[in-house]
């Protein structure tokens, strides 16, 4: 519905806020670095300096996307689930048991089993808060942030206990999932694993979902107005029950695929705080399935950036990190794009005078 | 992660079997017109002042008096990023040697060696076998836990340490409740029942691996509560806490992985090391010599050196004779094979 | 009378690009009564927060006694001695009303004034309410407070600063007739004192019964300015609207057919818990329209509420077309075509960062027709939403535009093209016309009457007595949760005599408004 | 012997003490995010700001060898990176929680980067003999048996910490600034249109919120511990924005709050140094979390049966 040029000036704004950034940046690594220029050129080009470092963006922005994805779908629906932390594990938990447990049967059965018990594990933990918060009105950020440490502190038990391998070695994990039910590569020869597949699909799943469906409607529609929506009829209880049950059903597809692609099995603690990262994503996307690709994308771009510029020049990974800071905060200043926007508003004005 | 370390499958005893060390020779070691350009790999960050650190002296020293050239990389804390990092750096073609450890890289490293056969890794803290380009070296956590269980038991019920008490209690703090940290719980046990089988090990965990104030408050409770007096803490980070807590109280401590004595002089009493740095700078001298048994296991026990009690000036200042005598004497039965300690792994 | 304000070809393109002043001129004598009125959307709110410094023209001058002004802010135009009490409110709910009073202007106290004198502020407030006659409690907090009280609040806050000049954008619109009359006392004592007043309205009659002089704004232009005594409504509102208006609403006498809607003993609670809806009994037919008359808060809002299925019942029944509703859920209840026109659009009544399109389709989007398989069909709700704003004259760029930046007129033909849209055989309309410009009003009743010739049953629910007497056949008055008196609109009704009802002074001893 | 064990900590007072170390982080934190999150800029941040204040405190502290200019310097940088905050939300209009989650971001690394830097470490830095905030010890009752337990001997922050409840109390409710601050949060149109500058509100909201959650971090490194570690606070920042939300946003509440949660943290420390506990440590871990949240469905059931007996 945007016009071409409300588009060009977002995208216009945009490279504004990374230019800004990365000047940033750069002040920083010229004062600290003694090879400045190597670390810019590791920090910008290398991740892109080799299918292989392509393939590692597109991994870590797998989880990334489906997080985000999961969350702006309970954020559109007005609730402020911080919550997809402990959705991801408790799915991916379930999804590694059926991964593990499940009789002998064919990949093609069982690999989307896994994927949809991962699914239906997240959502039911989804709907906890949910339920607390549709019927009891018990703040979301309260009850997801806690329910966060019980699953990971419930999983944690259980792969240390009942379901540990016998030669886990030194951090507990699950039996092996059998290889024939793994994410394969992308591409023989490429490190990117079929997890960005699912990730896409989930894009466009939700896209359609938000957008084109009735129950997208309600979601949004009460996540805009409450008032209205149940004045319309909307059953808005139930409709916030169902949105952190699908966001946590997607933020079990991001751990199990987080598993299936990289880990193997479940492993404790094997999620670096990807659920809030999805918050972030969320957020920097206002909330949009095709912004959630695009901002898990440059998010894990600079991560890997970040990397190699640790790799590849005499900055520690720190400075990376707030390079990082510096583009997320710029990315999204929206006072940035109000100022072009501004800007654009007076010299059309002034054409048409 | 404290001590971030283990071996996955072979128990200590059998993994280093003699006859594959024939295939040593054939091996293709770094010939002498190729200088080492190593690579240490952390697969978390530096800083723990114990296990990565000290791989790190180990690198360090290699550099200073070997001449070799390394370059350290920290992968961070989020386990799904090791695996694209460590393959990144080692495709890059710059590094000929790799140093890296723990058992959440063996795996990685063993998928990485088959498909790099050039590249010649020195692996340490965990096994892994058969794998023509790969050293591995295991430290027996439980043999040095033992060390500290059986040093703790005397200490508790001293008379010439002032702040031992008559009851029998014992404390460990770990940092997580999980697989590695309970085999050295299981090695202090079998330490602290060796010597006395009535003592009480009372065990708490902080939950991570940097939450110091917490680790504290539970090491001073096992302190005021359960009447602990000395108190084993394998936290890395988090841990320091813990020791801090045993000093405030005037009661004792044992440190971890690294010599942590003079964090508190006359409170840590002793550390259970891991001597990561000696066995990485041996391995490196070796490979660089061309006779490092590329394709073997070797296990670090007590006898070896892998593992140990520091025992530095302050140790000698403020352990009383009798208990350093006992010590002694224990060491002795470990090395002779007298004592033989379990792994719980 | 000495010129006290003059704002000279004002122009203001907000920064969407939207133009609402293209110039407009205004002069303000001292110490009058100046009316500004204009269909909604002809700028008027705008020209007022120019000159209160809320927003900065785009071009234009202002002179106010005698010196050109441009204010940074609001608090340049305090200084200034000016006050505005906003068409909406611009009250903090959860403090009290003397905190709101004295927002931002506090008595101070104690070391480096940093505390607040509690005890000054009291007094304060307490010589304001009687010096002017504004009662209301200053320990309330202003959530629990009627909309009567609330406006009463916001001119103490603009006298408490000592404003000379006050503006007054719209504060009849939530008044009951009784509150409006005070209202005027109190502006007329306000006059008295010497202060000036600029007055915004939608409504005519208080126009001519409160100002000394009229400007008209149409468009965003200044049309005219009168005085009041040589002018009259009719011309007044040819001028607003640019053509003749009718203010009766012409129609044929009803012909009640069957019964619709039976209300018997219905009990609610409200939303604080207290009993609401104290045994209502009515009975609507077919073919006609029952007026609800009452002070505001004496359970209109839950009496709609109820029969919408929105709010529980704690005992008695609703039979529509002989089924019992209660316990039905709403979106049931709008199945069996009952259509609903909410007291606030802005809240209930629309979604105002959603699509035109969007609202419109709110209780149809699960009907097959907008539906292709799983999905949405855009085209066909695109196409359904443009016919509908065509027939309701809603006058917006397109469908896709965001309901929130629609007047308040036409966000009003949005809600009601979207209820009427369905044939409903019961129609509950509450306060319908509020806020909206007289054009729009006449078309709104238009509509409504057309429904009840239709044959369906309508319930109209609304502050304005002129409104309710305009519309009904019959007429329910409401008093504290109960219906104290049912009248037929004979043409002898007096807009006193429901007045007293109103008021509790009289009560019919009658049981069913059948 | 689970009971026995928590009963001689009830009983000799050590359950007390133990509380009132392990809530009063969360509570100057919590405060700090009640009073942003009033003025309607909510703090998630805050976890962020304590990192960056610990690290200050101790580090300037053990340099000047005073912990007074060490805890001012830790609440002066954290008050200075959360009117930074202000600068990215308020003027930049970066959504305040993508800020929040930055600064966490941002304090983790940093600190980890100045302790490399200045001291060439990266994981932890304790200074030998670095100063720490005193114990207060009140003569007299010092020695009364059970006052003397229940009102002696502990930090002078955890009195600070007290204290500031009741400075927050008369700072909202009884000062001009808490009325502005108030009607910001709730009415910004309304303040706005009394002249109240919004956004300085705004900026002093967040830096306040800057001066306790540095308070809070200071107490960690120096009072708590005497230490700094990577990542110390390990999620405090987030436990004290629960404990705001559960408090009601008011003063009181997030006292009881931290209350709540101190005093399941405490029980949870207590029974796991029972020697053969059947109770897996992970779950004994999970208590203080499982308690918040029955707290707030505890609450949320008396509002509504509140409403309801209300009929
Ligand atoms: N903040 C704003 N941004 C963009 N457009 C605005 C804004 N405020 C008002 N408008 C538009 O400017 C025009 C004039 O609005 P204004 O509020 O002045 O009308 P009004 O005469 O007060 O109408 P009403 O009688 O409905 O209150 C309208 O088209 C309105 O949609
Ligand atoms: N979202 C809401 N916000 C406020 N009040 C509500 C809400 N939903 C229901 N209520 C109140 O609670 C009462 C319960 O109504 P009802 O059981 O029909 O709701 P519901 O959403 O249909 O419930 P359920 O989802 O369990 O079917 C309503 O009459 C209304 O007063
Ligand atoms: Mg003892
Ligand atoms: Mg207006």
């Amino acid at each position: 519905m945007k016009s071409s040029r409300a588009i060009y000036l977002e995208v216009g704004g945009i490279l504004a806020a990374v230019f800004t950034a990365l000047l940033c940046g750069f002040i920083v690594i010229l004062f600290t670095s003694s090879e400045p220029f190597t670390a810019i050129s590791a920090l910008l080009l290398d991740p892109l300096s080799s299918t292989f470092n392509i393939g590692t963006i597109l991994n870590k922005a797998v989880p990334l996307i489906l997080t985000g994805l999961a969350l702006s779908v309970v954020f559109q629906s007005g609730v402020f689930s911080m919550g997809a932390e402990g959705q991801l594990y408790i799915g991916a938990f379930v999804g590694a048991l059926a991964g593990v447990y499940l009789p002998v049967m064919s990949p093609w059965i069982h690999m989307p089993l896994v994927l949809i018990c991962a699914m239906i594990g997240g959502a039911l933990y989804g709907a906890i808060p949910g339920l607390l918060k549709a019927y009891l009105n018990a703040s979301e950020i309260v009850t997801t942030l806690m329910l966060n440490f019980v699953a990971i502190l419930t999983t944690s038990y259980f792969v240390n206990n009942q379901f540990k391998a016998a030669n886990g070695g030194g951090y507990a994990r699950m039996e092996n999932i059998s290889k024939d039910i793994l994410l394969p590569k992308l591409f023989p020869g490429m490190n990117a694993h079929a997890g960005i597949l699912i990730a896409l699909l989930a894009v466009v799943v939700v896209y359609l979902l938000m957008y084109k469906t009735s129950i997208g409607y309600e979601l949004r529609l009460v996540g805009k107005n409450g008032h209205f929506a149940r004045y319309g009829g909307i059953a808005t209880r139930k409709v916030i029950v169902v949105s952190v049950m699908i966001s946590g059903g997607i933020a079990g597809l991001a751990g199990i695929v987080e598993i299936l692609g990289i880990h193997q099995t479940f492993k404790e603690n094997f999620s670096a705080s990807l659920g809030f990262d999805g918050i972030i994503i969320a957020l920097l996307a206002r909330n949009h399935p095709i912004g959630v690709l695009i901002a898990a994308l440059f998010y894990a771009y600079i991560q890997v950036g970040a990397q190699t510029m640790q790799f590849g020049s005499d900055m520690p990974r720190e400075v990376a990190v707030i390079i990082q800071v510096m583009l997320v905060l710029l990315v999204s200043a929206q006072a940035i794009f109000t100022y072009l926007k501004q800007r654009y508003a007076k010299t059309g004005q002034k054409a048409v005078k | 992660a404290c001590g971030k370390s283990n071996n996955n499958s072979a128990s200590p005893s059998t993994s280093s079997s003699p006859s594959e060390t024939s295939s040593a020779s054939e091996t293709p070691v770094t010939p002498s017109g190729e200088p080492i350009s190593a690579i240490y790999f952390v697969n978390s960050m530096l800083g723990d002042k114990s296990f990565f650190d000290s791989a790190q002296a180990g690198i360090q020293k290699a550099v200073k008096e070997l001449g070799i050239k390394a370059k350290t990389v920290e992968g961070g804390s989020n386990a799904a990023d090791w695996a694209a990092s460590l393959e990144s750096l080692v495709s890059s073609g710059n590094y000929n040697v790799v140093v890296v450890g723990t058992s959440q890289m063996s795996d990685i490293t063993k998928d990485l060696a088959a498909r790099y056969p050039k590249v010649n890794f020195i692996f340490f803290d965990e096994v892994i076998e058969g794998v023509p380009n790969v050293y591995s070296m295991l430290y027996s956590q439980s043999e040095g836990s033992f060390l500290a269980g059986a040093f703790a038991a005397l200490a508790t019920t001293s008379t010439e340490l002032k702040g031992a008490n008559p009851e029998k209690v014992i404390g460990f703090v770990g940092g997580m409740d999980i697989p590695i940290i309970n085999d050295f719980k299981s090695g202090y046990e079998q330490g602290a029942h060796y010597v006395d089988k009535d003592v009480k090990v009372v065990a708490s965990y902080i939950g991570d691996f940097v939450n110091a104030p917490k680790g504290k408050e539970i090491g001073l409770a096992q302190i005021n509560s359960q009447k602990a007096d000395i108190v084993f803490s394998v936290a890395s980070a988090a841990g320091l806490g813990t020791l801090e807590g045993a000093n405030e109280k005037g009661v004792y401590s044992i440190g971890v992985d690294a010599n942590q004595n003079p964090l508190y002089p006359g409170s840590v009493l002793t550390s259970m090391l891991k001597n990561v740095d000696q066995s990485i700078f041996r391995a490196i001298e070796l490979l660089q010599k061309g006779e490092l048994k590329l394709g073997t296991n070797e296990v670090l026990g007590m006898k070896e050196g892998g593992v140990g009690l520091a025992k530095d000036e302050l140790y000698e200042k403020y352990v009383p004779q009798s208990i350093r005598d006992k010590m002694k004497e224990i060491e002795d039965k470990l090395s002779t094979g007298d004592i033989t300690v379990k792994s719980s792994l | 009378m000495p010129i006290l304000l003059e704002m000279k070809n004002i122009h203001k393109v907000y920064p969407n690009g939207t133009v609402a002043n293209r110039g407009v001129d205004l002069n303000i004598h001292e110490g009058e009564i100046h009316a500004l009125v204009g269909e909604n959307g002809a700028g008027k709110s705008t020209i007022m927060k120019i000159l209160f410094g809320l927003e900065a023209p785009t071009s234009g001058m202002i002179e106010y006694k005698g010196q050109a002004i441009s204010f940074e802010g609001p608090r340049d135009a305090i200084k200034h001695g000016m006050g505005m009490v906003h068409q909406h409110f611009m009250l903090a709910p959860s403090l009290t009303v003397s905190e709101n009073i004295v927002l931002g202007d506090e008595p101070k106290k104690g070391f480096m004034s940093m505390f607040r004198d509690r005890a000054k502020e009291f007094n304060e407030v307490e010589r304001l309410i009687s010096t002017y006659g504004l009662k209301v409690n200053p320990q309330a907090k202003v959530e629990t407070i009627p909309v009567g009280q609330k406006q009463r609040v916001e001119i103490l806050k603009v006298l408490y600063r000592g404003a000379k000049l006050i503006i007054l954008d719209e504060p009849t619109a939530v008044l009951t007739p009784q509150e409006t009359d005070e209202l005027f006392d109190s502006i007329k004592a306000l006059v008295s004192e010497g202060h000036t007043i600029i007055f915004i309205t939608h409504k005519l009659r208080e126009v001519m019964q409160i100002s000394n002089r009229i400007t008209v704004l149409r468009a965003g232009k200044t049309i005219a300015t009168l005085n009041t005594k040589d002018t009259n409504q009719e011309e007044i509102s040819r001028l607003m609207v640019g053509r003749e208006v009718l203010f009766r609403v012409d129609k044929i006498p009803a012909e009640p057919k069957d019964v619709v809607l039976s209300v018997r003993n219905l009990e609610a609670l409200d939303d604080k818990g207290s009993l609401a809806l104290k045994g209502i009994s009515l009975d609507i037919r077919g073919g006609e329209v029952l007026g609800i008359a009452g002070v505001e808060g004496n359970g209109q809002t839950e009496l709609v509420e109820t029969i919408t299925g929105l709010r529980k019942a704690g005992a008695g029944q609703i039979i529509y077309q002989g089924k019992e509703l209660l316990g039905t859920s709403v979106a049931e209840i709008r199945r069996l075509k009952v259509g609903h026109i909410p007291e606030d659009r802005q809240t209930s009544g629309a979604c105002l960062t959603s699509s035109i399109a969007e609202n419109l389709i709110l209780d149809q989007y699960r009907n097959p027709e907008f539906k292709r398989g799983p999905f949405l069909n855009k085209k066909k709700i695109k196409l359904f939403a443009k016919t509908m704003m065509e027939m309701f004259d809603v006058r917006a760029q397109n469908e896709d535009i965001m309901a929130g930046a629609l007047s308040g007129g036409n966000l009003q033909k949005v809600v009601v093209a979207r209820e009427l849209s369905k044939n409903p055989r019961l129609l509950l309309a509450s306060q319908p016309t509020r806020g909206v410009d007289i054009g729009a009003i006449e078309f709104i009743h238009r509509e409504i009457i057309k429904r009840r010739d239709g044959g369906a049953a309508v319930m109209v629910v609304s502050a304005e007595l002129s409104e309710v007497m305009a519309l009904s056949d019959r007429i329910a008055v409401l008093y504290e949760g109960e219906i104290v008196a049912v009248l037929d609109n004979s043409p002898d009704l007096t807009e006193q005599e429901i007045g007293c009802y109103m008021l509790g002074v009289k009560k019919q001893e009658q049981e069913v408004a059948r | 012997m689970v009971w026995q064990t928590i009963w001689g900590q009830i009983v000799d007072l050590s359950l007390f003490a133990v509380l009132l170390r392990l809530m009063t982080p969360i509570l100057l934190a919590a405060l700090g995010g009640l009073i942003s999150d009033i003025g309607g800029v909510i703090n998630i941040g805050l976890e962020g700001l304590m990192l960056m204040s610990a690290f200050t405190s101790i580090a300037v502290g053990s340099s000047t060898g005073s912990w007074v200019v060490g805890v001012l310097a830790g609440v002066g940088v954290s008050m200075l990176v959360s009117y930074g905050m202000g600068f990215f939300s308020l003027k930049m209009k970066v959504d305040i929680i993508i800020t929040g989650f930055a600064v966490n971001i941002f304090g983790s690394g940093f600190t980890i980067f100045l302790m490399s830097k200045i001291y060439g470490l990266t994981g932890n830095y304790s200074p030998s003999g670095a100063p720490r905030i005193p114990l207060v010890k009140i003569p007299f009752i010092e020695d009364v048996p059970v006052l003397g337990k229940l009102l002696s001997g502990h930090s002078l922050m955890v009195w600070i910490a007290v204290l500031s409840v009741f400075f927050c109390l008369f700072l909202i409710y009884k000062t001009p600034y808490g009325v502005h601050l108030r009607s910001v949060g709730e009415a910004p149109y309304a303040a706005q249109s009394l002249g109240i500058p919004i956004k300085r509100i705004q900026y002093s909201a967040l830096a306040w919120s800057g001066a306790f959650a540095g308070l809070a971090g200071a107490f960690m490194s120096n009072g708590l511990t005497n230490m700094f570690v990577k990542d110390m606070t390990a999620g405090t920042g987030f436990l004290a924005l629960a404990v705001v939300l559960l408090g009601n946003r008011n003063p009181i509440g997030i006292l009881i709050g931290s209350i709540i949660f101190g005093l399941a943290s405490a029980l949870a420390t207590i029974v796991q140094t029972v020697p053969n506990s059947p109770i897996p440590s992970q779950f004994i871990q999970m208590i203080p979390y499982v308690v918040t949240i029955l707290a707030l469905v505890f609450f949320a059931l008396q509002n509504k049966r509140r409403l309801a007996t209300l009929a």
